[in-house]
């Protein structure tokens, strides 16, 4: 029954994500991908990723969202429809993209699917990945560290340095967008 | 969107309190969900909110751009001096138990281990809250901004 | 204090702080923040050579992150392989951060050089952390870090085009990216660790598993993407054509190198070789694709116009030669392989360059317009001839050193057939070369250049000399090309489990 | 073999390369120039000379430079062979200069400076060719050659000159990377070494038919000699200045080819290894078709630089083909035959040249007459054309006989035929020329302007001297044969 | 096969949303879709991330006295990073977007290819 619980919201993705992608409203589209990442926070609660879920609330559901809308603001709001301005062979193309496309998709879809052959059940506890290096952050990580949140734990000490590294990536989208869109001062 | 009394009183009242919950998200990241990353967010989102109900000048006259561009480095310099400081104290790079330095050996060794391990946390926790606050206000100011400001 | 055991992260934590604090010190005056870009790297590259010193007599660094032991912690690894890699890496930033002071005033404005130069040092640290990490979700991270900067620096570009390159450069960067990420994921699933060498302890009991194949596979089209192996290679023309000059000639020769870097390390330390070779013989399609990188990256490099785009579709076709030493898979090859990522970085980062000071000074692009420019610029088309002559692969210059080891390297493995194939397209890139060459000494002025002033007219000192520098390298390691290639055999050695 | 480790080949060598960097910085001062030239021509000549006596006591020597890789070394080795082609291209460098300085001034010729560093740069790249120890380095300066000559083809700037220069690249940069390069790669990996040998390096080292292929792809690849169907270089680059094509394309380009194919097959292959192959009569039949195609082609040409490039077209293959006769007497003539043709040919170019730069004239038929304006001109052209056909007492009627001797002792009836055949074709089309030239009586409307043609000393005299020389290496042979010899024992 | 299925349904769901991200960033011509389905494409791999992470019984890795079982917490802490990383490179590619839309007028990918090489238009600084 719980599963059954927890198998709505991730049909519910999927329909968001579907919608998100075909909504020719750029600005609809947008708010409904920040349902998605609310839905999406909403999952990992679930399965206790409390952390994680915090962020993609803030980040993906709010910083996201508002950025999107801010640069809709300063662009066009919707998808134009192709098939009143193409004719041609520019249709043809058009169409060609789909097709290709889909092609991809269906055979990345198909890798992925046999890479799951072999994984794991979901929520198995003997699964590898809880065992070896995981097992270890959960046994010792406080008396090492002294910080009884364990994603704290691994995040800022055991692999403290990808989290410096993370703060980078952040830096680095600040500077980029610094350089790509400040007004350059008159001097 | 400024003529909406509505929205700027509650702004004005709300905006304190979330920024205060974004400190309490980063100090009490070691206990709970939340740290660095998550209360700067909160912070940055909260002038945001600002901006959003009071302009964009007005924003920008709280926040200027060059304490924006100044915290943009300062959090991620504090994080990563805090590995070089650890390096001086004769530790690896983010070795934070180096800074109990002697203390690491004694009586109350755990003790201070998990001291100088806490110290080093929160410094980076604080670091990663300055930068990731001040780059989301980066953003959004220069994405938001029209022409005519 | 700062001791020698410190020095793996000294080579990343150097340009990193230099990059937090440009923005900031880059205010003061305007070249302060190239200042601190030249000081960051050039310790990093003498970092790096002491560390390659200690790595060939020592044998390789371990340095754990945090202190924490691997695989609890993250590590980082120095190996004669990614050393090399590291000091080529650095080494030709150097250069090219000579060359962009001058060049760079010209594409970005001037309030905004600090924040470029801030950009341009998280590139290269990017590129170096993931050269020398151990643990390949830290990859990852700078992987990021690298692509992210890359983004913003080609989309520097004079013309509105950059943009549009800039833009899908991000998004398939991002795919690549993606890939990779759920590769880890995979991997991880299955293993429960993220250390390369823990990994690579952990996996061959594991060879059968549909996940394991999986993730090689993801890994592959990833790094595919990120190296613009044929047929990834989409974007890379693009990118290569609009960028700022300084970052074409950065791109060119550093980041696909690093690419290839990842690509070979994932294939034969992360998995073995035996793996790559029996279990799932992906050197096969490996060489193919390879073979037709060569062939088609030359033959188009034909039909440009735009002497950029046809520098970028050569590095089509010469990211296929490194792929091909490395497929091959025996100790020749694979040193030949690895001495092309140190050759390529050498003689593309040239040509990029001389292509930079051309704009430079007369805004000239196209090949028609090229036409007596050896009487305008003599240096800069000096450093040109040069650099084509070792893109032929002309003895004497590096680009012969490697295409022998490749040679032989395949007709030890018995593949001669791969022979023809180099050789053609040295001569198709003899074409294409030559065809300009021809034009830069012995053709009259075209239209464009004739309304120019006569007179010769070189760029700022510090990119012709820094130009010419990159060129005479090229000769120089063709002729002592034993100095890199004792460490480029060092590393392939190690590579293939010897 | 007693071998002496000396830096005196690297020396001849890097004489020129100097020059190249003093002539390049003296480019506002003619005179200057012109002197670094000379001054170098002859000091190369001299330390070339100076290792004669030491190659003829049966030493060789031998200059490491540089290791590139494991196998890859840049060495010089100096035999009997080397020297010879060294000392004939050095020696007629001399001449060359003062001929090229005569002739640049007279017509006034743009890019001087160019001129005279790329043609210095060229015979740094010949003496580097003739001294090379192994097939690396001689392939270095095979290219280096062709790269350092290309401006030199496309001196004139025109489409014509560039057309020819691009197709003289194309034809040369082609063939040695394709196939020479090939080659190499293969010889390297079969015998794990590049470096020359007497006994030949390839023996037992590889299947009948890869040594077969490696043997086709060295021939194919060594376009620089001419042979059919990788010969049309050579007319095209008739574009050229005539001191260019007196030197380089009579001598130092096309003798570095035929060095590096008798390299191949002396030093790579070896004498034995050859016979063991068989490969020997059907490729000296390959040759023979050059040899006689070539001639029928110059039959044709009106143009006096064409007729001449085809002649040696034809006259290429007499040396590859001594080589390929496999006996000793054929080796020697073949190897005779890089000195004496050169002699004569260049004595031939510098008369077209002359004649040009004197009269401007380029064509066979407007010659009528001719001799009477420039008897010392048509004296050593005609002497030089009995060389070419062969006539006792000039250099060439002592290659030629030995190749006779050698196709008989090879019992190789056919090539015997061919020789005659084309000594035959060579009178065809060389005595007409005289003919004209002597006897015919000039048309009034050639000379348009009216204006006086005379002899030009500083061209005649170095023509004169060379058609000279070729009539004393006729008279006697004795020390190129000697040489020779050293070469085959 | 039902145990299969049943088994690793999280599993199936990140793989659809992979895909539906995955087919907008190349199929799509509008510049933003292609943002938005590079954010789906994301969140799915995080999703997986997070999936893995899950251990049955288990509760929030956060120290508790009646905990059995911890989740795994490692795939968290990587998640974090990858959230991060695709904030970074959403804003990112909006400010390319934004200057885009600027130098062309659209943000259509096949209008723009049109106007591509087109070298009348302004400079993309000038219009900062």
């Amino acid at each position: 029954m719980m599963e059954v619980i927890y198998i709505l919201p991730l049909l519910f993705l999927v329909a968001c994500a579907l919608t998100a992608v075909l909504m020719k409203d750029l600005l609809g589209a947008t708010i409904i991908l920040g349902a998605y990442s609310l839905i999406m926070a909403v999952v990992w609660t679930m399965l206790n990723a409390v952390d994680v879920a915090f962020t993609e609330a803030s980040v993906g559901a709010g910083i996201t969202t508002v950025l999107m809308v801010a640069a809709l603001s300063r662009t066009v709001r919707g998808e134009y429809e192709p098939a009143h301005e193409a004719r041609g062979w520019k249709r043809k193309r058009f169409s060609i993209t789909k097709v290709s496309g889909f092609f991809v998709v269906v055979l990345t879809a198909a890798a992925m699917i046999y890479g799951t052959m072999d994984m794991p059940d979901f929520g198995d506890p003997n699964a590898p990945a809880n065992l070896h290096v995981a097992r270890r952050y959960i046994e010792e990580s406080r008396h090492e560290t002294g910080v009884p949140n364990f994603v704290t734990a691994v995040l800022a000490s055991y692999r403290g340095y990808d989290t410096l590294g993370e703060t980078t990536v952040i830096f680095t989208a600040g500077m980029s967008v610094i350089l790509l869109l400040r007004r350059i001062r008159r001097e | 969107m400024k003529e909406h009394i509505v929205i700027r009183t509650v702004s004005r009242l709300l905006i304190p309190f979330i920024q205060l919950f974004a400190l309490y998200v980063i100090a009490h990241g070691d206990i709970s969900p939340g740290g660095g990353f998550q209360g700067g967010v909160i912070i940055g989102a909260s002038v945001i909110l600002y901006v959003i109900s009071f302009g964009m000048e007005d924003g920008r006259r709280r926040v200027s751009e060059s304490i924006s561009d100044f915290m943009n480095s300062a959090g991620v310099f504090l994080f990563a001096g805090i590995g070089v400081l650890c390096i001086l104290a004769g530790g690896a790079y983010l070795e934070y138990t180096a800074f109990a330095g002697k203390a690491a050996h004694g009586e109350h060794a755990e003790h201070a281990l998990h001291l100088a391990s806490h110290l080093g946390i929160y410094g980076i926790e604080i670091g990663v809250g300055i930068t990731v606050a001040a780059v989301m206000m980066t953003i959004f100011f220069e994405t938001a901004r029209h022409e005519d400001d | 204090m700062i001791s020698a055991e410190n020095l793996p992260i000294l080579v990343i934590i150097i340009p990193l702080i230099s990059a937090i604090i440009t923005p900031l010190v880059g205010r003061i005056h305007r070249s302060i923040g190239w200042l601190v870009a030249l000081l960051a790297t050039s310790l990093s590259f003498a970092y790096s050579l002491a560390l390659i010193r200690s790595v060939m007599e020592n044998g390789p660094i371990s340095y754990w992150l945090g202190g924490w032991e691997p695989p609890w912690g993250i590590e980082y690894v120095v190996t004669p392989f990614n050393g090399f890699v590291l000091c080529v890496v650095s080494f030709i930033t150097i250069v090219i951060t000579l060359y962009a002071r001058k060049s760079i005033e010209q594409d970005v404005s001037e309030s905004k050089i600090p924040f470029f130069y801030s950009l341009y040092l998280l590139f290269f640290t990017g590129l170096m952390g993931i050269v020398i990490t151990g643990d390949i979700f830290n990859l990852y991270v700078f992987i990021e870090i690298s692509a992210l900067s890359g983004y913003a620096l080609v989309a520097m570009g004079r013309e509105r085009d950059a943009l549009i390159a800039s833009y899908n450069y991000l998004i398939l960067g991002t795919i690549g990216a993606s890939f990779i990420v759920l590769g880890i994921g995979y991997l991880y699933m299955v293993t429960g660790t993220l250390n390369m060498a823990d990994l690579s302890a952990r996996l061959p009991e594991l060879y059968d598993s549909t996940t394991v194949r999986s993730a090689f596979a993801f890994f592959m089209v990833g790094l595919s993407l990120k190296l613009a192996l044929f047929p990834f290679h989409i974007w890379l023309p693009n990118v290569y054509t609009h960028s700022p000059s300084t970052v074409s000639a950065l791109m060119a020769a550093t980041s696909t190198k690093v690419s290839a870097y990842v690509l070979l390390r994932l294939m034969f330390t992360v998995y073995r070789p035996e793996f790559v070779l029996t279990v799932v013989p992906v050197t096969k399609i490996l060489l193919i694709l390879a073979a037709l990188a060569i062939i088609i990256g030359s033959v188009i490099a034909l039909a440009q116009t735009n002497i950029k785009r046809m520098l970028a579709y050569s590095s089509v076709g010469q990211i296929g030669y490194i792929i091909l030493g490395a497929s091959i898979a025996n100790q020749t090859s694979m040193t030949g392989s690895l001495m092309h990522i140190f050759n390529h970085a050498l003689m593309k980062g040239s040509l990029f360059m001389v292509v930079g000071a051309m704009v430079y000074r007369t805004g000239i692009v196209n090949i028609e317009d090229m036409r007596g420019m050896g009487k305008k610029m003599p240096f800069a088309m000096a450093a040109f001839t040069i650099g084509a002559l070792s893109m032929i692969g002309f003895p004497f210059t590096v680009g012969f050193v490697s295409k022998w080891y490749l040679a032989v390297g395949a007709l030890k493995a018995d593949m001669w057939y791969f022979i023809p194939i180099i050789l053609l397209s040295s001569l198709l890139t003899a074409v294409y070369f030559w065809r300009i060459v021809e034009a830069i000494y012995f053709r009259e002025k075209s239209e464009k250049l004739a309304g120019l002033p006569s007179e010769p007219a070189e760029a700022p000192f510090g990119m012709t000399a820094t130009t010419l520098f990159l060129s005479l390298l090229c000769i120089v390691f063709g002729i002592a090309a034993f100095i890199p290639t004792k460490v480029a055999a060092a590393a392939a050695k190690l590579l293939l489990g010897g | 073999m007693e071998i002496i480790h000396s830096a005196r080949p690297l020396y001849a060598m890097a004489v020129s390369a100097v020059a190249v960097v003093l002539i390049g910085f003296s480019y506002e001062r003619p005179n200057l120039r012109e002197f670094w030239t000379i001054l170098a021509a002859v000091v190369k000549f001299a330390i070339v000379m100076s290792m004669v006596p030491a190659v003829l006591d049966g030493k060789t020597i031998e200059y490491s430079l540089v290791t590139i890789l494991p196998g890859l070394e840049i060495g010089f080795k100096v035999d009997p062979m080397g020297i010879l082609f060294a000392a004939t291209a050095s020696f007629l460098w001399i001449l060359t200069s003062f001929y090229s300085i005569g002739y640049m001034r007279t017509l006034k010729e743009h890019a001087q400076t160019r001129y005279f560093m790329c043609f210095a740069a060229t015979m740094t790249a010949t003496i580097g060719a003739a001294f090379a120890a192994n097939m690396f380095t001689l392939f270095l300066f095979y290219e280096a050659i062709t790269l350092c000559t290309f401006p030199l083809v496309g001196h004139k700037e025109t489409p014509e000159a560039r057309a020819g220069a691009r197709k003289y690249i194309v034809y040369l940069l082609g063939t040695s990377l394709a196939f020479q390069l090939f080659a190499i790669f293969l010889t390297y990996n079969a015998a794990g070494t590049l470096e020359f040998s007497s006994q030949g390096i390839l023996a037992g080292t590889a299947s009948k038919t890869m040594l077969t292929v490696i043997f086709v792809l060295f021939i194919a690849g060594i376009a620089k000699a001419g042979i059919m169907p990788f010969h049309n270089w050579l007319p095209a680059a008739m574009v050229a200045p005539t001191p260019v094509s007196a030197l380089l394309h009579a001598v130092a380009v096309v003798k570095t080819g035929v060095f590096s194919i008798l390299r191949v097959l002396f030093f790579v292959f070896g004498t034995d290894l050859l016979v063991d192959l068989d490969i020997g009569t059907a490729a000296a039949y390959f040759v023979s078709f050059t040899i006689i195609m070539a001639s029928f082609v110059a039959l044709t040409k009106d143009n006096l630089k064409a007729r001449l490039a085809y002649s040696t077209v034809s006259q290429l293959s007499y040396i590859v083909l001594g080589a390929l006769l496999l006996t000793p007497s054929s080796a020697v003539g073949g190897i005779v035959h890089i000195a004496n043709h050169a002699f004569s040919k260049i004595t031939l170019f510098f008369c077209a040249g002359h004649i040009y730069a004197a009269a401007h004239k380029t064509n066979i038929s407007q010659l009528g007459g001719i001799a009477r304006r420039m008897p010392w001109t048509m004296a050593a052209f005609f002497i030089a054309s009995l060389s070419m056909i062969g006539v006792p007492p000039v250099a060439g009627f002592v290659s030629k006989w030995y190749l006779a001797v050698g196709s008989v002792e090879a019992l190789n009836y056919p090539v015997l035929v061919v020789l005659l055949a084309s000594t035959m074709l060579n009178a065809a089309y060389f005595l007409p020329i005289t003919y004209k030239a002597f006897f015919e009586r000039e048309k009034e409307d050639e000379y348009h302007h009216g204006e006086e043609v005379r002899e030009i000393p500083i061209m005649a005299i170095p023509l004169v001297l060379t058609a000279v020389g070729s009539v004393i290496i006729g008279l006697y042979p004795d020390y190129f044969i000697a040489l020779a010899r050293e070469v085959i024992r | 096969m039902i145990e299969l299925i049943i088994g690793k349904y999280n599993y199936w769901i990140y793989i659809a949303l992979m895909m539906i991200g995955f087919y907008a960033m190349i199929a799509k011509e509008n510049l933003i879709k292609k943002i938005i389905g590079m954010n789906i494409f994301q969140t799915a791999v995080i999703l997986f991330y997070i999936s893995m992470s899950k251990v049955r019984g288990g509760t929030a890795p956060i120290e508790w006295e009646h905990a059995v079982r911890y989740e795994n917490p490692l795939p968290h802490v990587l998640m974090l990073t990858a959230i991060v990383v695709s904030v970074s490179t959403t804003a990112v590619a909006l400010a390319l977007v934004i200057r885009i839309y600027k130098a062309f007028g659209s943000i259509e990918e096949d209008k723009i290819l049109e106007m591509k090489g087109d070298r009348t238009g302004k400079p993309p600084e000038s219009v900062l």
